[in-house]
């Protein structure tokens, strides 16, 4: 275990230098640079100018040398846009990304997980249609579109969700969850189908094993062989789903951010994008990396914890 | 289960002889996969030969006849550039099956290999496959795409390889987490003990366990796919406009979610039917692949 | 009443109290809600200040002058103004009554530390300087008074005073990194503005609080709230419940429903800015007049302008808009929408239409690529355009990229074919920088004309200060663009501004141009 | 023993199995299921493998096969080291060694019909295709007594007995030289069962298969077997002919097993007589004689010193301080 | 008196995708209290199927129920819901599946699987007590080091210990009937003898009726009072242990006794076994199910199936020349001296 951990944790930081590598040289490769030498009115020498100003001018295997000296660090560099340091810009946003991310993420692991059993259990029938069919809207229905019509009916025609926005501070629990319920809403409907998807599937696979029938024998009730028996050993794929959907709910809530003017880090890193941002393209995806490495790893211990008989160290 | 005894007790002589155990045949038993299969073929055709017969331009603007609805000329009626929705949908049909089940196909494939090696392989072939898969999550898609795009041109064909590359490793992780579950089974261990090279395990007794969690991630890929082409053309690198999709004439449609919401609804419908009929094959054909499944 | 370093939550009925004295006047009090699109940054000359920051920084500073309501420019910081004989020093009279959000003075010295220091400094890049490549140096006579020296007349001085050109306070400045500033540009800029930033927080929200010291009085509203969305459909739906209450609409999409939300009006307001389309002047393809204008009898720009733009937009013929009043000229070539004439420009040239119905020259099939930013409405239009274009007889493919890779490909390297874009510019008519030849090719000359006669005017408008005379250069200049069609003119469009009815004394300006007149605004009771 | 037949030899293996606790997987100590064993194999010979559940013969056969990587010791096949054979090795290797799981229905694909369960061999050396293929397989359900006609079922479909047999079918399908049965009959009925033995003396006679039987049926083991090994807590504690050690067991665990065993007679019910004593474990086993914990004859040399397996009479080992001899 | 479990005339198929195909064929059998029936019968003749069927579990194994009754303390057990099925399984009835590999949950330590039974069987019992008693159940069975195997997973135990954490979870549960499948064939005879005596122990101190599934003929003889012979889905005999060892009536029954192996008999080159080979379920022959196999068959028997007759008080076979069929069986030849020896 010991050496699985130090095996893992080279592999990791090798891997985040590889990211970083392979970025910096990727966003550099990109048409177009920082938003600051890109208006349309500016003039060559004003591009240059900017561009002798953010270090631009140097060859980039020098920019990356610089660049990973500072990282190790632990400096991340300034933000080209905005002159602040990345750190601050990604810890401003962070917090609230990663309370949208857990609560979506308790939503569709919960509600998923149960759709997808019962869905399992009726197979076939109008029950697993009607879930599959719920499913596969909120796969196809764009989060836009659906967000918008939720801010209709919720804030402007009802009025009993605030339209966006994070909750004020020093409100009670019941206002700040109002915040939240439709940002949440809309993400689940992008992560929920998969693992009501996959939670049916996995289900289906497990429910005819002999040791299911063993539970029955003992007594246990029908929900206990389901929910505990059958279920535990169904929830490998889901549990690989909710390390995939970790990274993509904390890097890739673009539209439920803009439309819900939630200062998130999917904006953060589309914005940074869009601006040839470079440090802070940089800073993100080292954080993303980190997250990413993190989730893989608990995810990989997971395997383990849930079926013993997986060695995967 | 209810008695059934009046039920025609089969005589035991006659049936299970050799009872047909093909995929094709036990799927045609399932009414849902087999309409939905049927459906596919049907759109298939619809959208490949429809183009042929309905032969008005679906690129053809006309800014006098603009959001008109539906009549004889326009059974769709007309979007905001005074196109030809129904033409549009023809056409934009062909496009966004092929994205979708192109880019689904790729996926599936670079996922489930890169997945089942590292899985089954495990040691440094684990090491470096699933470290690489933690790369392209964490590598920044945008930048990804933008170079390749830029580099390769936007051709469909691209836009369906971009698609794939950015999306295969939600397919890895699982199949990696089921490979590393199976492959410790006893009926594996048999397959080695009878001297089977490790791909021959890994292909016959491993991957055919995890055929049912593919299936799903094939038919929940063909709409993130479908999804994923509308977004990227949005950064102007999807499929080129005028060219229509089903993808990107929702996009274009996010504009007058105040004004004319039915200019989204109709390739949202078309979206969603095609997804849920891979969806209900998908369901028919893991029924049909499960030994222990009967068709009734 | 946030001024005070005292005031408390108990001010507040205070404030209202003092606002029923004054009934006669327009009442005081309340709050209002604007959106911005990202986060701002406080200076208006960081080359990262975009439109979002503009409209912050225009109520958080003020310039030497600003726009006037009559499009003239009119005194702000500088009451008045005056050019010597050879046009080339300008003497700016300064308030003496104005003072910086924290109590300091304004004085000569801050104009003279803005502009000698951060905007002619070349290696600083600051955003809009190359407008003010006519000027030199800025000196103070004394306090209440700077002098502009310039290597050429240039009449368009006080205009371009009034765009985007606000004083930065060289007290706080003074000796720091200014771009990185952050504390500065991100957190407590200092202006003299009618709002001050009360709390800034990324990704949510700008509040401004009314400046007490205001030099025009204290502003009538209370708190000024920008909030950062980026998403048109969530000001639309904000608009909605009353939780935004003034924003410009970008395209005409949802129109009819605003129009139909009994608290909101959507009012068209003149913008200086017309829509444009480029054809590479590099390429020898697109060098023959005759081309450019078969473009222009190739497009449909009134069926455009009536179904698409839903008529919030004219003709253009050329560069001045309509809304300069004194300068625009209606007397010029006229492209009316005629394909025929199309296709014979094009076979006067020399082409020759193939059996694909495409034109040919030298067997080489006429197509080329026709670059759009995805951006605002432009692949919409550019679509209509493309149909039009191909209809007689053009190979045009769209090729979509993001605004940035479209700078790069376009604008930087001018590796284009054919290009569609607009021009903002001070309300002024010097268009000096979007079609002198000396700006061709790296300056904003996109298309790359070069003009001898075309240059001639441009600078000739530049030396001329006598209003009328100017006039009838400009009017000249016009004539000539829409004969030579150094870029193919589209349409001048007009701004779509909702405005919550709770709005007073807005002055019917463009939705930037009214910004500046904010502390007029007031809230109906 | 004649060196030229020798088929396998094992020498000193042992297999331990780590016991993890906690989040973190810590070691806290060992099973050890095979603890210094050594053995000998000869050519065509059928070596039966009897003892106490959990002993270690399973492991101690999965080793053999290098299905489980030894923790340290050799094993020689056919006088080829195979103990750290590379996997294209092995792979050779196995078409001549094969094993019947103790568990049928855990050892067969739930995917495949025993049809493909028992075509894998074949397509795994490339021996035989089509019609020929088919024909063997059937061939090979009715020598097991299984209908051909069922052949497209699947495993569950059977039951526990025919799915043994099913294993059976695809052990001797590639007429190996070595055959692991584990447990091999013992969910048939006793009609069947001595089908299955027959067929498996018949292959025997007719190819010179070896087999090395593990069982706990004494009767099954005593009529199949030449020579009989006894495990008691991962060691060999007896090895010798099989008349011989049954009819005069030298270790008192033989004779134990051997009296416990059940007669299929209804009037001959008796008390059987119990082993007493504390049952010790593999993870902690006690010291000296593992044995004298239960055993009615130890005493305090048992206690102290482990006994290593001695020549006891003509060919029999036997690891006691204190072989009974004849009664 | 009542029996307590009354298995009438059951018939029950698989379902498949032609259609149902029958398993067993009017299975009918009685258990009384305190009683040890023992299904001793050829490999695939329906043992299990039979054993689940009265668990009523066969309905999740694509199982239907053609016909016939199992009655259960007086209630008719083929009509009742799952759900109340449900209260019975685990409380009042527990059974021993045959593959324990399989039948154990892999994800769960085999002592949560212990502690589950028990209490479901005893609501009050807390974590604590009842992983005590999981252990010393573990530890009644014969495993060593119990408090260390009570955390060890199914994978990690032997054959023989998996076999035996079965027979913990059922004896779990205290029940009125235990109905073990094959529940010894992976134990070595001194564990073997330890777990008979402790089901014999169980038996007398709470009266619990045991049916076994059992090819272990010494096993049959030992422990049970009642023998049902099983073949080809079908019961072909059955009577008390004693009548059956030594008048096996049924053909199939003389072939079984002669094919066991004995020990201290003389080794022969080749066991008997019966000749021919087992029909299947899917081809079954016309007539009697034996017949093809049969030294005693005649016309009659090719035509028509023989009925179940019964030829005294519990003593029934299924054959037209039972009367022909006079062997004595060899294993029980020297009886006498046996019984005078004791
Ligand atoms: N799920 C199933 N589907 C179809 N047929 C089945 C199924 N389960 C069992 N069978 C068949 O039913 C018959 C009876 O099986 P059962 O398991 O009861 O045999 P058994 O008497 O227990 O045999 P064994 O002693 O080998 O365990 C067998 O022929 C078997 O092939
Ligand atoms: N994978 C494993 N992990 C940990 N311990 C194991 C593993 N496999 C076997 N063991 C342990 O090794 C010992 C020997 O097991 P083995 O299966 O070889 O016994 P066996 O002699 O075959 O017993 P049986 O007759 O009951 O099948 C047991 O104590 C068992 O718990
Ligand atoms: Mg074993
Ligand atoms: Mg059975
Ligand atoms: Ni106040």
């Amino acid at each position: 275990m010991a050496s699985f951990l130090l095996q893992r944790f080279w592999q990791s930081i090798l891997l985040v230098f590889i990211v970083s590598i392979l970025t910096f040289f990727l966003i550099n490769l990109a048409p177009g640079g920082p938003s600051s030498m890109m208006r349309m009115d500016a003039t060559e020498e004003e591009r240059q100018a900017i561009s002798a100003q953010l270090g631009l001018d140097k060859p980039v295997i020098v920019r990356y040398g610089e660049w990973l000296g500072n990282a190790v660090r632990g400096d991340l560099g300034d933000s080209l846009s905005s002159g602040q340091p990345v750190i601050q810009r990604i810890a401003e946003r962070f917090p609230h990304t990663l309370q949208l991310t857990i609560l979506t993420l308790i939503v569709s692991v919960v509600i998923g997980m149960i759709l997808g059993i019962i869905a399992a259990m009726k197979r076939n029938r109008a029950s697993d249609y009607m879930i599959n069919f719920i499913a596969v809207i909120g796969l196809s229905v764009p989060s836009f579109w659906l967000a918008i019509m939720l801010i209709l009916l919720f804030s402007v025609t009802l009025q009993w969700l605030p339209s966006s926005g994070v909750p004020p501070e020093g409100v009670s629990l019941w206002e700040q969850i109002k915040y939240l319920i439709l940002p949440v809403i809309i993400l689940s409907t992008s992560t929920l189908p998969t693992i009501v998807r996959f939670m049916r599937s996995s289900m289906l696979e497990v429910i005819s094993q002999n040791y299911v029938r063993t539970a029955r024998a003992k007594g246990v009730k029908e929900s206990v062989v389901i929910y505990w028996h059958a279920m535990r050993n169904a929830l490998i794929p889901v549990v690989s789903i909710v390390g995939v959907l970790v990274p993509r709910l904390l890097g890739g809530a673009v539209i439920v951010e803009s439309v819900f003017g939630w200062p998130g880090m999917g904006r953060l890193i589309v914005e940074a994008a869009n601006s040839r941002d470079y440090t802070l393209v940089m800073g993100v995806t080292i954080v993303v990396t980190l997250l990413v490495v993190l989730t893989n790893f608990i995810v990989d211990i997971v395997y383990s914890k849930i079926d013993p008989r997986v060695k995967n160290f | 289960m209810q008695k059934t005894a009046n039920e025609p007790s089969v005589m035991l002589t006659t049936v299970e002889k050799k009872p047909d155990r093909r995929a094709w045949t036990r799927l045609r038993k399932n009414k849902a996969a087999h309409a939905s299969l049927w459906f596919l073929i049907l759109i298939h055709v619809v959208v490949f030969i429809g183009p042929f017969v309905w032969t008005m331009s679906p690129e053809a603007t006309n800014p006098a006849n603009t959001l008109a609805s539906w009549s004889v000329s326009h059974p769709f009626g007309t979007d905001d550039l005074g196109r030809d929705v129904f033409s549009r949908m023809l056409h934009g049909g062909r496009i966004t099956l092929l994205v979708g089940a192109g880019a689904m196909v790729f996926t599936v494939l670079i996922g489930g290999i890169v997945g089942a090696c590292a899985g089954f392989f495990g040691k440094w072939i684990e090491a470096i496959l699933m470290r690489f898969t933690e790369a392209m999550m964490s590598i920044p898609n945008f930048f990804f795409a933008l170079v390749a795009l830029t580099v390769l041109g936007k051709t469909p064909w691209m836009v369906v390889l971009v698609i794939a590359l950015c999306s295969w490793m939600e397919i890895a992780r699982v199949v990696y987490g089921e490979t590393l579950k199976w492959k410790q089974q006893e009926f594996v261990e048999a397959s080695i003990a009878l001297g089977a090279k490790p791909l021959w395990t890994l292909v016959k007794h491993v991957i055919p366990q995890i055929i049912p969690s593919i299936i799903v991630a094939s038919t929940l890929g063909i709409a993130w796919a479908i999804l994923t082409e509308s977004a990227i053309s949005y950064l102007g690198l999807g499929i080129q406009p005028p060219t229509a999709t089903w993808g990107n004439m929702l996009q274009d449609a996010q504009a007058y979610i105040w004004t004319a919401p039915i200019l989204g609804v109709l390739p949202g419908i078309a979206i969603t039917v095609v997804v849920l009929a891979y969806n209900f094959l998908g369901d028919g054909l893991r029924d049909a692949l499960d030994p222990r499944h009967i068709q009734k | 009443a946030c001024g005070g370093n005292n005031s408390s939550q108990s001010d507040a009925p205070t404030d209202d109290a003092s606002s029923e004295e004054t009934s006669s006047s327009p009442s005081q009090g309340g709050e209002i809600a604007i959106p911005i699109v990202g986060d701002p940054i406080f200076n208006p000359w960081h080359p990262n200040a975009y439109a979002e920051s503009n409209v912050v920084n225009r109520i958080l500073f003020s310039g030497l002058t600003k726009p006037g309501k009559d499009t003239a420019p009119a005194p702000s910081l500088a009451t008045e103004w005056s050019a010597s004989e050879d046009g080339l020093t300008w003497t700016f009279k300064l308030r003496d009554d104005v003072k910086w959000h924290d109590g300091e003075a304004f004085t000569a010295d801050d104009v003279v530390f803005t502009f000698n220091t951060l905007v002619l400094d070349e290696s600083k890049g600051a955003n809009g300087a190359s407008n003010f490549r006519a000027l030199d140096e800025v000196t103070k006579v004394d306090d209440a008074t700077v002098e502009f020296h310039l290597n050429r007349p240039w009449a368009s001085l006080p205009a371009y005073l009034g765009f985007n050109a606000e004083i930065l306070p060289q007290h706080v400045l003074e000796g720091t990194d200014v771009w990185n500033n952050t504390a500065f540009n991100k957190e407590t800029p200092i202006g003299t503005g009618p709002y001050k930033v009360e709390t800034y927080t990324s990704g949510q929200s700008v509040v401004l609080t009314a400046n007490d010291d205001y030099f025009l009085g204290r502003p009538n509203i209370d708190k000024v709230t920008y909030k950062i969305l980026a998403d048109v459909n969530t000001h639309i739906a904000q608009a909605m419940t009353q939780e935004l209450d003034i924003f410009s609409l970008e395209d005409t999409s949802s129109l009819e429903r605003l129009q139909n939300v009994a608290h909101l009006s959507v009012e068209p307001r003149n913008v200086t800015k017309y829509y444009w389309v480029a054809v590479n002047q590099n390429n020898p393809t697109f060098q023959d007049v005759k081309f450019r204008q078969a473009i222009m009898h190739a497009i449909n720009r009134q069926a455009i302008i009536d179904n698409i733009l839903k008529g919030y937009a004219t003709i253009a013929d050329a560069a001045i808009t309509p809304n300069l009043e004194t300068y625009y000229t209606n007397d010029v070539a006229k492209y009316d929408y005629n394909p025929e004439k199309a296709k014979a420009l094009l076979e006067e040239i020399g082409y020759i239409m193939n059996s694909d119905g495409v034109f040919e020259k030298d067997g080489e099939p006429l197509s080329f690529q026709f670059d759009v930013a995805v951006q605002g409405d432009l692949v919409t239009i550019a679509q209509l355009i493309q149909q039009d274009l191909k209809a007689v007889g053009m190979d045009v493919e769209l090729v979509t990229l993001d605004w940035n890779s479209m700078i790069q490909k376009d604008v930087v390297e001018r590796n284009y074919d054919m290009m569609m874009n607009w021009w903002t510019y001070p309300d002024d008519p010097d268009v000096y920088a979007q079609y002198h030849s000396s700006n061709a090719d790296t300056g904003n000359n996109i298309p790359n004309y070069k003009d001898e006669e075309m240059d001639r005017l441009l600078t000739l408008g530049q030396e001329t200060s006598d209003p009328a005379k100017r006039a009838e250069v400009y009017k000249e200049l016009q004539a000539y663009m829409a004969e030579q069609l150094p870029y193919q003119y589209l349409w001048y469009p007009q701004e779509l501004v909702v405005i919550n009815n709770k709005l007073e004394n807005v002055p019917e300006l463009n939705y930037g141009g009214t910004l500046h007149y904010i502390n007029e605004w007031s809230i109906k009771q | 023993m004649s060196e030229s037949t020798v088929l396998l030899e094992a020498t000193n293996i042992k297999k331990y199995f780590p016991i993890k606790k906690g989040v973190l997987k810590k070691t806290v100590g060992h099973v050890r299921a095979v603890d210094d064993v050594s053995l000998t194999i000869r050519k065509g010979e059928t070596f039966g493998l009897v003892g106490e559940s959990g002993s270690g013969k399973s492991t101690l056969g999965r080793v053999l096969l290098q299905l489980q990587a030894l923790t340290s010791g050799t094993v020689q096949f056919k006088g080829q080291p195979i103990h750290n054979a590379n996997a294209q090795q092995l792979r050779a290797i196995r078409k001549h060694m094969q094993i019947i799981f103790q568990d049928p229905f855990a050892s067969l694909d739930p995917r495949f019909t025993i049809r493909d369960i028992i075509a894998e061999p074949f397509q795994i050396h490339q021996m035989l295709k089509g019609q020929a293929l088919d024909n063997k397989i059937d061939d090979l359900l009715q020598r097991v007594g299984l209908d051909p006609q069922r052949k497209h079922a699947y495993p569950h479909e059977f039951s526990g007995g025919q799915r043994q047999r099913v294993g059976i079918a695809r052990a001797i399908a590639l007429q190996p030289d070595f055959i692991v049965a584990d447990e091999a009959v013992s969910a048939l009925d006793v009609s069947v069962q001595a089908q299955v033995i027959n067929l498996l003396k018949d292959l025997q006679q007719d190819l010179g298969l070896t087999y090395l039987f593990i069982a706990h049926g004494l009767n099954v083991v005593r009529h199949i077997s030449d020579r009989v090994g006894v495990m008691y807590l991962g060691q060999l504690v007896e090895v010798g002919p099989t008349d011989a050690l049954y009819e005069t067991p030298a270790h008192p665990y033989t004779k134990a097993l051997i009296d416990t065993n059940p007669n299929p007679n209804p009037y001959k019910r008796k008390k059987r007589i119990l082993l007493k004593g504390e049952i010790p474990s593999p993870a902690n086993p006690p010291s000296g004689c593992r044995f004298h914990t239960r055993c009615p004859i130890a005493t305090d040399t048992c206690k102290t010193e482990a006994p290593s397996l001695k020549a006891f009479g003509q060919d029999r080992l036997v690891a006691c301080h204190y072989p009974i001899q004849d009664h | 008196m009542n029996p307590l479990l009354k298995v009438h005339e059951l018939s029950v198929g698989f379902q498949s995708d032609q259609g149902v195909v029958k398993a067993i064929e009017d299975v009918s059998f009685e258990v009384h209290k305190g009683q040890t029936l023992c299904i001793v019968g050829e490999s695939g003749s329906g043992k299990s199927v039979t054993s689940m069927s009265i668990m009523r579990l066969i309905d999740y194994e694509n199982g239907v129920l053609l016909g016939g009754d199992i009655e259960f303390n007086g209630e008719s057990l083929s009509t009742k819901s799952q759900d109340s099925m449900r209260k019975i399984r685990g409380n009042q009835m527990s059974m021993i599946f045959q593959e324990p590999m399989t039948a154990l949950n892999p994800v769960f330590s085999v002592g949560k699987q212990i502690v589950e039974s028990l209490r479901l069987q005893n609501k009050r019992l807390s974590k604590s007590e009842s992983w005590a008693k999981a252990v010393e159940l573990l530890q009644q069975v014969g495993i060593s080091e119990p408090h260390i195997r009570v955390k060890q997973f199914p994978h990690e135990l032997s054959g023989g210990m998996r076999q035996r954490v079965m027979i913990a979870i059922a004896l779990a549960s205290n029940p009125q009937l235990l109905i073990a499948d094959e529940p010894t064939t992976a134990l070595d005879v001194t564990i073997q003898s330890q777990i008979l005596h402790l089901l014999a122990e169980l038996k007398e101190t709470t009266g619990m009726s045991m049916i076994l599934i059992t090819h272990d003929i010494g096993v049959a003889a030992e422990i049970s009072d009642r023998i049902v012979v099983m073949y080809a889905g079908t019961i072909v005999e059955e009577g008390d242990v004693f009548d059956i060892f030594e008048q096996p009536k049924h053909p199939y029954t003389v072939g079984l006794f002669e094919s066991v192996p004995v020990v201290d008999g003389e080794r022969k080159p080749s066991l008997p076994s019966i000749p021919g080979t087992i029909p299947s379920l899917a081809n079954l022959p016309e007539g009697c199910r034996f017949h093809p196999r049969c030294p005693y068959a005649t016309e009659q028997c090719v035509r028509s199936s023989p009925p179940l007759v019964t030829l005294s008080e519990g003593r029934k076979v299924a054959c037209f020349h039972h009367d022909i069929v006079d062997h004595q069986n060899s294993l029980t030849k020297t009886k006498k001296e046996v019984v005078q020896d004791e």
